[in-house]
């Protein structure tokens, strides 16, 4: 085998479709999370925070009642109430959303660690009761899918049954026409007897929820019941790319997060060719000349169909 | 305490055991389990036998200087902790009463009142790779680094150099990979870079990425490979998966130092310390005495002969500092 | 006498500084068409939202059916049967017709999922009860206002309402389609026993369709009467509180050289379709050109490409002389055109800037408005600004007060007063009234008038045919993105160039008249 | 009108400031601290002695400029969160600049030195400016993206290619001449002559966005685009260069970090010095006066925080007192409308109440 046969056969395994599949998780939770609230109307930037308090209070319960169960009930009650102050200040009180959402974010790093000081002493706690890893033994049989989708966490499982429920939520019940119309055109559904203001606070509580599940992925189900400072490291930021990627799509959201989580995996195995340094900023990149790509592939298009009807064939 | 003030005023310097105020300055913060938690250890114990008067300061990654400059204003000794701090060279000079101890680094020039103190690291990685290497089946082993720097590859030259070793001695043929975090913080991303060694066949995978190496132990316990641990004796954390860690014993180191000052000896100061394998303070901890081992006695025994062999200067283990 | 369904007691709304409903008794009976008119502002459409629900009165009560409204809330009062065309349509566009139409009583699934053979189902009953035509599966965005009011109205109607109430719904019809709207109310009320209130400013058609009409003036109910028994001028008098006399506007000379010309200009709209096909135009100076056409026919396109506002596929434009062919809307500005946009709020002015500022801008290079080329000359500015506020008789909080501040007509008279201070010898003029009030309008008809005799060549588009009529020296009808006729004033009726505008008519290329189109 | 709205403004302001800090004695107090000993330590550690008072004030100045950058972009309606990455990118150049003209005349190296920071920052502010106005991609995740891109660029500069020659350096650039240092004011406070500097750039940027005609254009440019087109502004050209601008000023700040307090190029150039400066911008609502003295404030606060560290108070009561305050801020203005509209229905309910009742 070529070095470079070797190199691709490396970059190119069933591990990095297994770990694309667990980075992809935490992203793609508050990537659905962040889709509520874009088609509510409203730019959430402070996921990343969310998700950071999302994995301190997961912890934390789980630290606190010994069971990674409590520690996601205990999270799931902290992103409520997260959500709902999210929705009190952007959509009771009118604040702007970028603000709010920027120092969401920041109180979310001060909050935790000094929190995370007062209740574990230092910086980070780890080894508290994680969720389980799930292993379903025929999985293995199948070539390639089967050990990929095999032995993984729960939440990447229930990620799936997440994405599918939102995807049908927004498009295929009543209350998703509702929330989009609630981003739309608010004066709409006033009219029509719903208050648009209730979908937009429905919204960010779910996506406090979401966010909070992101978290509680990474320090429960990703980790073991660990904690550290900053640990949320701008995957907030990632989701919210995916959202606008996505259009706010939960399905496509989740596609934009495997996908990323793809160019992560593929930048850790490339490491031992490009410097360190440089392959993180792979997924980076693409973000960039992804959300360039769809533009200009819909500019395009028009472009198509003017020329298909220009002055010759009219 | 009016005492205090006098001793602090008192220009011969002498100083009052029950009066020293010891700060601790660290460039990251505590909670890594490693390096700045182990600093703080060794602080903390001195302050439990009334030695000092503890303050501790994180700088999260910035102002160093400014937060030394405070901490000496308040206090006799200032232990700094992280290259960071090369300030120190300047700073001192301005704080003639008061000791520096700058920790896992060195001014370029002596300076009076401040004592270096660094750590053969790669002599200790050295060990640690010698262990790797007998302990992998696959004969791949891995070290997850916290990003691509002098510090952290100064652990890595040792470790692929006792790699080789094992491997001359032994008539093997190991492969060493290396992955960096390019995160502290990071535990999942730990995790996935483990992971991604151990996908290519790396069945003992030394950490050393502070926080973000907790998902390194993460990783072995859930795939079942082996993990070395780093700077603290860190086997307690999952004595299952953990077979050894790499002691860089920075709170003893600081202990003993202070110690010394506190007890009159300033000997030390304007020097720089290099602990070695010899005097104890970088080496293997193998966890507190019951817990599981996993290393065979003769690999502990042969570790024990390197590390006399490299303590009296018959192996030269590389090193990418000075 | 019929019982009432719905009477107003008392009723008062405060705003923030205005007064919009004060103390309003009001009785509507069942199965009458009750028009509603007054001025802008007059407090017509809040009302009819105290009515709805969206708004709580500060003071009074309203009673459906004998039933006082305990709760303001849409949900409640659609449930009692009122249902709303609102003055600006409430349909989500990314929506289908039938989406739209079902939203907020979705036909369900399992109770829980959205039935979308159901909802188009339903959707193509109503259309056959009602005769209402609309495409159930083409989404809200795709399809023309015209159709947007029949979404609007069929949406009422599947909430089940059998009082209806109609604001404005006729601004943006043809007469033939508000002639086709009018049917409609008609045989509902005739058949199905419905109520409807309808809001309009066009007088004619209060005497076309109602039964009765209430007149209101500053939040007043000032006038209750049937309608056989009043008169236009009368009903105008009343909501202004003054005679409006529309005079005829005097006409100086004949228009001289081409300023404006435009030649074979096609223009691409936002989905990539073709939304201007090939239109040739000149304007003289000293001439106004009307542009008649349904909205949505490309008149709003066209305009913007003149004026550098969108991109051109392909033709030409000329302003005075100089070819302007794809040039930014400053370049076309220097080149002599100023342009009074149609949505003055979009692109008209800057709602977070001072009146002045907004009075500014466009001059604020003058050197009379700067000190060293460089620095704002506050005091000039404001001088300047209160100059012209006054000489356009604007009202508001002054030069100093935010423009988003304004009321709709003062606004639009602001966008007036700049685009006509820039003196330039071309004008385009969109919309120039839409929703001010009739002293209003006089006087910025007499201006634009003016403009005119003094040399300025004039292309104007209005949604109002009385308007168009009543300032152009030629019209032109769009249908589509093409010209279909082209008449001076007086050589064509207002009912029959509805056929031209609606394509059912055209003329050939060498601008005979009258011709059926074949094709 | 305008005394009234200030007025208002600078009342809520020092209500939410008030409110922030008990929040944080509320907090303080919980988990075991003598909040009145760590708002004393706070005052001591911002103002002890002249170092920290000069920190204050080089502190201060980061937070004014990379804010007045901030207020530069919104004010044409393009929200530049990419200030980091122009920072870092401006620090590290124009460190290599002082470096490569080792010994060379300071008036040779801080001209090349500012040109490069300026350069490398504008350039990379222009990236997401004309990604947005050409091609309509939203400004925001772009130039996230780019600060992490640009962190990760620097950090590979700093310990590759251009890694300091002494082995103590581990992820730092070869450090300057001292020559080329900025003139430092205070002994061991990070205060030096580029507060000068930074005085004039702050005045300069006031100056034209509030006096000058160009101010006027951003303004409504900023405003409502679309009209600023329509009534022929150059609108794409304004949003682009004041983007660069943007981004050249973060530059500079890069620069000024280096040349004046850390003299080589390392991560802790910045710590998101950016994205404060840009809360501070946004508290001032992009108005240029209110973001410099409101840096002062945080300046303060970020300085004495360190303060508290000295009494064992985590300093990250620094970021929960100031994002409380954002919080507080930020829900004022909605909070008081609110309130104000329901008090004036109560009011006018209760007035006209009775006529409707004696009606009926
Ligand atoms: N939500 C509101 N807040 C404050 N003032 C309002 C509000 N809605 C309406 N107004 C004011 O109340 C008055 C009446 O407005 P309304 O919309 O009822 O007038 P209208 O008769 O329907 O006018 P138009 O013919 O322009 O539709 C106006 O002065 C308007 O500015
Ligand atoms: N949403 C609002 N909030 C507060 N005040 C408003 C609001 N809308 C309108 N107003 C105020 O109400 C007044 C009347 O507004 P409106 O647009 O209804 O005027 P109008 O009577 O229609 O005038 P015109 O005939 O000139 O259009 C204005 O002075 C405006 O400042
Ligand atoms: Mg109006
Ligand atoms: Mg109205």
């Amino acid at each position: 085998m070529s070095e470079f046969e070797k190199a691709l056969s490396t970059v190119f395994s069933v591990g990095t479709l297994q770990q694309m599949l667990r980075s992809a998780t935490p992203v793609a939770l508050a990537a659905i999370g962040g889709s509520m609230t874009e088609h509510a109307g409203i730019m959430n930037i402070g996921m990343d925070g969310m998700i950071l308090m999302g994995a301190f209070f997961a912890v934390l319960g789980s630290f606190l009642a010994q069971s990674a169960f409590a520690g996601v009930a205990l999270t799931l009650g902290v992103g409520l109430l997260v959500g709902l102050f999210f929705g009190l200040l952007v959509v009771r009180y009118r604040s702007d959303e970028f603000i709010i959402g920027c120092a969401i974010n920041t109180f979310a790093v001060g909050l935790t660690s000094y929190l995370s000081r007062s209740f574990f002493g230092t910086a980070g706690a780890k080894g508290n009761p994680a969720l389980p890893v799930l292993h379903l033994a025929f999985l293995n049989k199948i070539p390639i899918l089967g050990p990929m989708l095999n032995d993984q966490s729960l939440f990447v499982y229930l990620t799936w049954l997440i994405v599918a429920v939102a995807w049908v939520f927004v498009y295929k019940t009543p209350y998703g026409f509702w929330l989009r119309a609630s981003g739309e055109k608010p004066d709409t559904l006033r009219t029509a007897g719903i208050s648009p203001t209730k979908m937009k606070w429905i919204a960010s509580v779910l996506c406090g929820l979401l966010c909070a599940l992101a978290g509680a992925h990474l320090s429960l189900g990703h980790l073991k019941g660990t904690f550290a400072e900053n640990m949320s490291n701008s995957r907030g930021y990632i989701a919210f790319a995916c959202v606008i990627f996505a259009a706010a799509n939960p399905a496509k959201a989740y596609l934009a997060a495997l996908m990323f989580g793809f160019f992560e995996a593929i930048g850790l195995r490339l490491q031992g060719y490009i410097s360190s340094d440089l392959t993180q900023i792979v997924p980076y990149v693409i973000t960039i000349v992804m959300m360039v790509y769809v533009v200009v592939r819909k500019q395009r298009q028009r472009k198509r169909t003017a020329k298909l009807e220009g002055p010759a064939s009219a | 305490k009016k005492t205090d003030k006098n001793d602090k005023t008192d220009a011969s310097g002498s100083t009052d055991a029950n009066a020293a105020k010891l700060s601790l300055v660290v460039a990251g913060r505590f909670g890594d389990r490693s390096f700045y938690d182990s600093s703080k250890e060794g602080a903390e114990r001195l302050q439990k036998e009334g030695l000092v008067q503890l303050s501790t300061i994180e700088c999260n990654g910035e102002n160093f200087s400014a937060q030394m400059q405070n901490a000496a204003d308040k206090a006799n000794i200032v232990v700094c902790v992280g290259w960071e701090f090369y300030d120190v060279a300047t700073i001192a000079p301005q704080y003639p009463n008061v000791k520096f101890i700058w920790i896992d680094n060195a001014t370029d020039a002596p300076v009076a009142n401040v004592l270096n103190i660094t750590y053969a690291q790669n002599e200790g990685s050295y060990l640690a790779g010698y262990i790797a290497a007998a302990m992998s089946k696959n004969h791949v082993v891995g070290a997850v680094g916290g990003e691509d720097s002098d510090t952290i590859n100064d652990f890595i030259v040792g470790y692929k150099q006792g790699a080789a070793e094992y491997d001359a001695k032994n008539g093997a043929t190991t492969t060493v990979l290396v992955n960096y975090t390019n995160s502290y913080d990071d535990p999942a991303i730990g995790k996935e870079c483990a992971i991604a060694l151990n996908d290519k066949g790396a069945d003992v995978i030394f950490q050393i990425a502070s926080a973000a190496g907790d998902g390194v132990f993460d990783a072995a316990a859930e795939k079942g490979f082996y993990a070395i641990g780093v700077d603290s004796d860190q086997k307690y954390i999952n004595p299952d998966a953990i077979i050894c860690s790499m002691k860089k014993e920075v709170g003893n180191s600081i202990y003993d130092a202070v110690k010394e000052f506190v007890s009159g000896n300033t000997s030390k100061l304007g020097t720089t310390w290099q602990t070695t394998l010899a005097e104890g303070y970088v080496g293997i901890g193998y966890g507190e005495d019951g817990s599981v081992q996993q290393i065979p006695d003769e690999v502990k025994q042969a570790v024990e002969e390197y590390a006399q062999k490299i303590g009296s200067g018959e192996i030269k283990v590389e090193t990418t500092r000075r | 006498m019929k019982e009432p369904v719905i009477q107003f007691d008392h009723i008062s709304m405060q705003f923030p500084g205005v007064l919009a409903n004060d103390d309003v008794c009001l009785e509507i009976r069942r199965g009458e068409v009750f028009a509603l008119i007054g001025e802008n502002g007059a407090g017509k459409s809040t009302l009819m939202n105290i009515l709805y629900g969206i708004q709580t009165p500060t003071a009074g009560d309203v009673y459906i059916r004998g039933k006082r409204v305990e709760d303001f809330n849409p949900k409640n009062v659609i449930a009692q049967g009122v249902g709303m065309v609102h003055q600006h349509f409430m349909l989500v566009p990314s929506f289908t017709v039938a989406q739209n139409i079902v939203l907020s009583r979705e036909p369900r699934r399992h109770k829980l999922f959205f039935d979308e053979d159901k909802a188009v189902a339903e959707t193509k009953r109503l259309v056959a009860e009602y005769g209402l035509e609309v495409p159930a599966d083409a989404a809200v965005a795709d399809i023309g206002v015209g159709l947007q009011q029949r979404v609007e109205i069929l949406k009422a109607l599947y909430r089940g309402a059998d009082i209806l109430i109609l604001d404005e719904p006729t601004a943006v019809l043809t007469p033939q389609e508000t002639d086709e709207l009018f049917e409609v109310i008609r045989r509902i009320v005739r058949e199905k026993q419905m109520t409807v209130i309808i809001i309009t400013h066009k007088l004619d058609e209060v005497m076309a369709i109602s039964d009765r009409v209430g007149v209101m003036r500053k939040g007043k109910l000032v006038g209750i009467h049937r309608t056989s028994e009043v008169t236009e001028e009368m009903l105008a008098s009343m909501m202004v509180g003054r005679p409006v006399l529309f005079e005829d506007l005097e006409r100086a000379k004949e228009g001289g050289e081409a300023a404006l010309c435009v030649e074979d200009l096609w223009v691409t709209d936002h989905r990539g379709l073709s939304a201007v096909k090939g239109i040739s135009l000149e304007v003289r100076s000293g001439e106004i050109l009307g542009i008649a056409a349904i909205e949505g026919n490309g008149q709003s396109e066209l305009i913007e490409a003149i004026t550098g506002m969108t991109g051109i596929r392909s033709g030409k434009v000329r302003v005075c002389g100089r070819d302007v062919t794809g040039q930014t809307p400053g370049e076309v500005r220097a080149a002599g055109l100023a342009h009074v946009p149609e949505d003055r709020l979009a692109t008209g002015v800057s709602a977070g800037a001072t009146v002045a500022e907004n009075l500014l801008v466009g001059k604020q290079r003058e050197p009379r408005f700067n000190r060293f080329r460089l620095q704002q000359n506050t005091r000039a500015i404001r001088e300047y600004a209160q100059t012209v506020y006054d000489q356009y008789d604007i009202r508001g909080a002054g030069v100093g007060g935010e423009a988003g501040d304004m009321s709709g007509g003062n606004m639009q008279k602001l966008v007036i007063a700049r685009e006509f201070s820039f003196d330039t010898p071309v004008l385009v003029i969109a919309q120039p009234t839409r929703g001010v009030d009739v002293g209003a309008i006089e006087s910025i008809h007499t201006r634009i008038m003016q403009k005119r005799n003094s040399g300025a060549a004039i292309l104007l588009s209005s949604a109002d045919l009385d308007e168009v009529f009543r300032l152009s020296d030629r019209i032109i009808t769009l249908y589509e993105g093409e010209i279909t006729g082209s008449f001076a004033v007086g050589e064509i009726t207002k009912e029959e160039i509805g056929l031209y505008m609606t394509g059912s008519r055209r003329q050939t290329a060498d601008g005979a008249n009258g011709k059926e189109d074949a094709s | 009108m305008n005394w009234k709205r200030n007025g208002r403004y600078l009342l809520s302001l020092l209500i939410s400031v008030l409110l922030a800090f008990l929040v944080g004695a509320l907090i303080l107090g919980i988990t075991g601290h003598s909040p009145l000993k760590a708002y004393a330590a706070m005052i001591e550690g911002a103002f002890r002695n002249a170092r920290n008072r000069g920190d204050v004030l080089e502190y201060a100045m980061v937070l004014a400029l990379c804010g007045l950058a901030c207020d530069l972009g919104s004010r044409v309606g393009i929200f530049n969160v990419g200030g980091e990455g122009q920072l870092l990118l401006g620090a590290i150049m124009s460190c290599q600049v002082g470096v490569a003209l080792q010994g060379q005349s300071p008036w040779l190296v801080y001209p090349l030195a500012a040109l490069a920071a300026i350069l490398t920052g504008g350039i990379y502010a222009l990236i997401p400016g004309v990604l947005k106005v050409k091609v309509k991609v939203n400004e925001v995740i772009t130039t996230i993206m780019l600060n992490t891109i640009a962190a990760s660029v620097c950090q590979y500069l700093a310990k590759g290619p251009w890694k300091n020659a002494n082995k103590n350096m581990v992820a730092a650039t070869s450090g300057l001449d001292v020559r080329h240092w900025f003139g430092g004011l205070i002994p061991g406070s990070n205060l030096s002559t580029a507060i000068f500097a930074a005085a004039i750039i702050a005045f300069l940027i006031w100056y034209v966005m509030q006096k000058t005609t160009t101010g006027f254009e951003m303004k409504i440019t900023g405003q409502n685009p679309r009209f600023a087109r329509f009534s022929g502004m150059k609108v794409d050209r304004k949003i682009i260069v004041c983007m660069t601008i943007s981004g050249a000023i973060c530059g500079l700040v890069g620069m000024f970090r280096v040349y004046g307090a850390v003299h080589l190029f390392r991560a802790g150039v910045s710590k998101d010095y950016y994205f404060e400066g840009l809360m501070v911008a946004m508290i001032a609502r992009y108005q240029p006066l209110a973001t410099i003295l409101l840096s002062l404030f945080f300046a303060v606060l970020k300085i004495g925080a360190q303060g508290m560290e000295l009494v064992g108070v985590p300093n990250q009561m620094y970021l929960i007192i100031q994002t409380v305050i954002i919080f507080f801020m930020a829900a004022q203005a909605g909070f008081l409308d609110l309130l104000h509209a329901r008090l004036q229905k109560r009011r006018s309910r209760s007035k006209s109440g009775k006529g409707a009742a004696s009606h009926v």
